[in-house]
């Protein structure tokens, strides 16, 4: 036993190496912006910089809008597919997919060919579109962090259960579907806020204030910012994945993350 | 009209029948199982009385009133299933309080109804612990009061003891069957286990290929059973093959004749047929001294089942035959491999189906 | 039931529009490159570019190199960690989802910063730095595919039953755990073919001749062009799509897709 | 030294003691069960014997060579496992030819076998089928010739027949046992079945909580069991809290005194104990005539159990007595719920616990 152990700890750091090693370069380049001493000088340069707050601020906005649309248009999709034509999930996890293969090039194209036209062309003209975009760029994590849950629960006895309780479809999506996905839809909340975050393709097509765009750009006039700049978004991510491990371990019954099985 | 009818019931799904020509009537108060194989019907039967199925013909009456195609929302029938079907976010408390909050009663008659509820299923210290934090056996309990709780018209079970031990298994259904005596609700259970159908029901239904085999009680369908599929499911039973030889009850099979008197009236000489006997109603001797009308076996191997044995007995033309004897009778026979004995099949226990 | 029935169809119809309607709009401008005509104008241009074939066959190449190389590093791992060292399952599973959250710019610069010294460098004047990316890129979908794969099947007690018939543990990984993930592996490999097909950051980062910056390339510089290459490359992947679904039709016993569970 | 001997073992998951002091010594050719409640260690035992675990401590010896550290490829022991294992993309031929080819026999060498074990478990019509293509039993099957393929000195059981149906387990269960016979094959057969263990088996070893409580032959542990968890683990048992009150075998329960004759001379006088009878053990009577030495009991309820009637009798301060009373005899009595009976406790059948 204890040579398996030694062997299972030798694969896991070397694992954690080869994620690791470009993050610590990257975090120990962006320390160096000041000759022949380590320094927080490129982090004082992007926080003094008023375009990384408002991109920031922008992208923070829209991942938000991002996600409450996913939540809405994915939960009871995925609830109403298992419940009533499970026949249809494989084609409906099919299209899900979509957005990983369709590149992201034509996805634009077609979303702005036809919101570019009237009565539409409002979406143009807001980040009305960039959501859109978005939204069916996280799609395909929403919708296997959703169904990941409701795979969890048995979906289909507890509604019957609960019908046969009286309640209605509405109200049993409510009171009993929603609360015991929280979990999995925290999971697919963050994975959504990370990509919306460092989307660059629409962004930038689009033309949107976005912080993805600008990590792109500073990344080629700048030398030591860009990787102070990916460090403090690598951070902000794995402080919101904590605070999803904290909250799955308090939620009683239901500790299920959607990257978990 | 009893008080819960179904009348000509038919259920197709795609281009497989699922069930045909069912009728029932159950009476207020009755405790009836469902007993059939996996894919006899007896399932879709139970969901067509919940409305989680509608009949692609026939009508389902509560009560008199023709419940056939009311949502199963407005049907105020329990329903408790094999996986317990609890809430995982709630407590046992809520649990059975679900009912209760959507038919929009009050706190305080929540409160007391859940706590009555609790006090029938004896779990009151439990209330406060959520599905995940209780047993099997327990969940299942906690389900069940949750049906009780909106006092249903009908409590439908189904298959709800599958997934627990042998033991608990055991004391559930006497402790379901105690709390459907004391609330005398009318009582619908599905089971694929004839121990747990035959111990528990007033009656039950046996189905097969989602037709209805026989109705009965326990003793009728275990003692007279009317169809060769029913004789074959429930309980063990020996089949001999054989042909009616005449009208006087004479049967031949291999070189041996049984008499089976009158049984066989219905059937003219010639018939192909299965005489049927349970192993218990053979009789074992050791081979000396001769007994009359029965003939010799080769005792193949011996299972002590605790309170009998069975024994499997090569009987040469006839096959193996399987005798249970009670293990205080079996110690005054030859039980080696190989022993030599002597086996008698008592004509009036002796049953005839058409092969 | 009816009414049921007609539900879903009209949620499926939506659903599907909601996805297809962009690609559509787009297969609809490819054909307009001739005036007040449809006609095939645009593709024909894009497969006169030499480009087009270079940059499509070196994606190719590089995209090859990178399945085989994930397979090698997941799937032993994969059956590794869940045969061992399942208590380390969720971190290891974590460790695959880094690539999704962190930044690909932090990844390049990580790597080249690692890569560019001696004895490394090679690796600089080589595809072999980009296709370290591409494996770290695709590792999300890969361990995912691989570990549904393996999940499918009881790898404890196989693996066991294999022992007690004297078989070792490579012996094992070889003869009965691929043969009972290969449509897994097929479903990781051609999300991988699709990720590295439409890599663009890191391939403009590392100054390579791929095919998604030549699309990005093209989509600034021409009309009609761009529409017709991401027609092609959307039909090329569900092509891929097509070929899994039936092997895994075929497969014996074993016709899990990574995506259906 | 027996063929397959286990010394002293002991198992430590972590914090956990898994078993504990196991010593078994198993002949060549014997049928052993162990038997036991999840968690109490069976399986692990028998994955120490097959080489999946090292015991932390103790020795085990194959056929007087010390196997304790030999890995389990070397072992040369058959394994069979609840969820049958067989290697999905094999059909149910390779799968049995998979051990002979990795010990590199020649092709027509492994046909042969291959073919020899198809016939032992009958199923050479379904050799091309994949798993999937096979029901649970043929499945079983399959794994247990693809066990005996090579030719291991013993063959393990790791609760075969749990994921199968009642009536499948039963013949199948017979069928191991004849297969077990047929190749006189050594094997240990673990389950928490107690009818499975005792209908098969040539020993079986009781285990709780890590440790052996008792081994012996299936009718030494059914009417002789020697602690309070062996009898209220095997079978049904009525138990009666009492004391000891002379070393005559005079014992009280409650306002009744029993003689159990001298089985208590081992427990001295105000000895807190448990008097043991099983259901069957219990003589029920109607109220009328009066038996000597009986007490009045009312009848809560009565479960049909096909050859048996299953009574639950409540017995005043004794609480409620189950007894056990053949189908033919139950008919004399009165059977309706509160029906008046007495109850016979025979002397010489109680057995005596601390309590």
């Amino acid at each position: 036993m204890k040579r398996t152990s030694l062997t299972s700890w030798l694969w896991m750091i070397i694992g954690a190496l080869y994620f690791l090693l470009p993050l610590i370069a990257t975090a120990d380049f962006s320390l160096r912006a000041e000759k022949n001493k380590l320094g927080f000088l490129a982090y004082e340069r992007v926080f003094a910089d008023p375009r990384f707050i408002s991109t920031f601020t922008f992208s923070l906005y829209v991942s938000i809008l991002t996600i409450i649309a996913s939540i809405i248009l994915v939960v009871p999709t995925a609830y109403w597919v298992r419940l009533r034509v499970p026949t249809f999930r494989r084609a409906f996890e099919f299209i899900t997919l979509l957005p990983l293969i369709i590149p992201a090039v034509v996805l634009v194209f077609g979303l702005s060919r036809i919101y570019g036209k009237y009565p539409f062309q409002f979406m143009i003209e807001t980040p009305a579109l960039f959501v859109v975009g978005n939204v069916i760029f996280a799609l395909p994590y929403m919708y296997r962090s959703v169904d990941i849950g409701l795979r969890a629960i048995d979906v289909h006895t507890l509604t019957e259960a609960a019908q046969s309780l009286g309640a209605s479809l509405p109200y049993t999506l409510l009171r009993v579907i929603f609360p015991n996905i929280t979990v999995a839809l925290l999971s697919g909340a963050f994975l959504t806020f990370a990509i919306v975050m460092g989307e660059f393709t629409m962004a930038s097509l689009l033309v949107q204030p976005a912080f993805g765009p600008y990590m792109q750009q500073i990344s080629s006039s700048k030398v030591y910012e860009p990787s102070a700049v990916a460090i403090i978004s690598f951070m902000l991510t794995w402080a919101c994945t904590g605070a999803i491990q904290l909250l799955g371990r308090r939620s009683p019954g239901q500790t299920q993350v959607a990257g978990s099985r | 009209m009893a008080f819960l009818t179904l009348t000509n019931i038919r259920k197709v799904f795609g281009m497989a029948v699922a069930v045909d020509q069912f009728n029932l009537q159950v009476e207020r108060g009755e405790f009836l199982s469902l007993l059939g194989p996996s894919g006899c019907g007896k399932t879709t039967t139970m969901r067509m009385i919940a409305g989680f199925e509608t009949p692609t013909a026939g009508t389902i009456h509560l009560d008199g009133k023709d419940m056939t195609n009311i949502s199963p929302t407005k049907r105020n029938v329990g329903m408790v299933f094999q996986s317990y079907a609890l809430f995982p976010h709630l407590s046992a408390r809520d649990n059975i309080g679900f009912g209760l909050k959507i038919a929009g009663q009050s706190k305080d008659a929540i409160a007391k109804r859940v706590n009555e509820m609790l006090a029938l299923i004896k779990m009151q210290p439990q209330a406060d612990r959520f599905p995940h934090q209780l047993s099997g056996g327990q969940q299942q309990r906690v389900a069940l009061a949750r049906a009780l709780a909106v006092k249903p018209q009908v409590l439908l079970l189904d298959e709800p003891l599958s997934a627990l031990d042998a033991k608990i298994r055991e004391s559930l259904r006497n402790e379901i069957r105690d709390i459907q005596r004391a609330l005398n609700i009318t009582t619908v259970y599905v089971t694929h286990d004839q121990e747990e159908a035959l111990s528990v029901s007033d009656r039950v239904v046996v189905m097969s290929a989602g037709h209805i085999e026989q109705i009965g009680t326990p003793l009728e369908i275990y003692s007279q059973p009317q169809t060769l599929f029913v004789a074959d499911f429930v309980g063990s039973m020996n089949f001999i093959p054989g042909t009616v030889i005449d009208n006087k009850g004479n049967v031949r099979c291999a070189s041996h004749t049984f008499n089976v008197g009158t049984n066989v009236s219905a059937f003219s000489a010639n018939t192909a047929v299965r005489l049927a006997l349970r192993p218990e109603e053979l009789r074992v001797y050791n081979r000396e001294p001769q007994q009359p009308d029965s003939f010799p076996v080769t005792l193949n191997s011996a299972e002590f089942m605790g309170t009998t044995y069975r024994l499997h007995l090569a009987a040469g033309e006839l096959g193996t035959l399987l005798a249970e004897v009670p293990a205080n009778y079996a110690r005054t026979l030859h039980t080696a491999v190989g022993a030599p004995l002597q086996v008698q099949l008592p004509s009036e226990m002796l049953r005839v189906f058409t092969a």
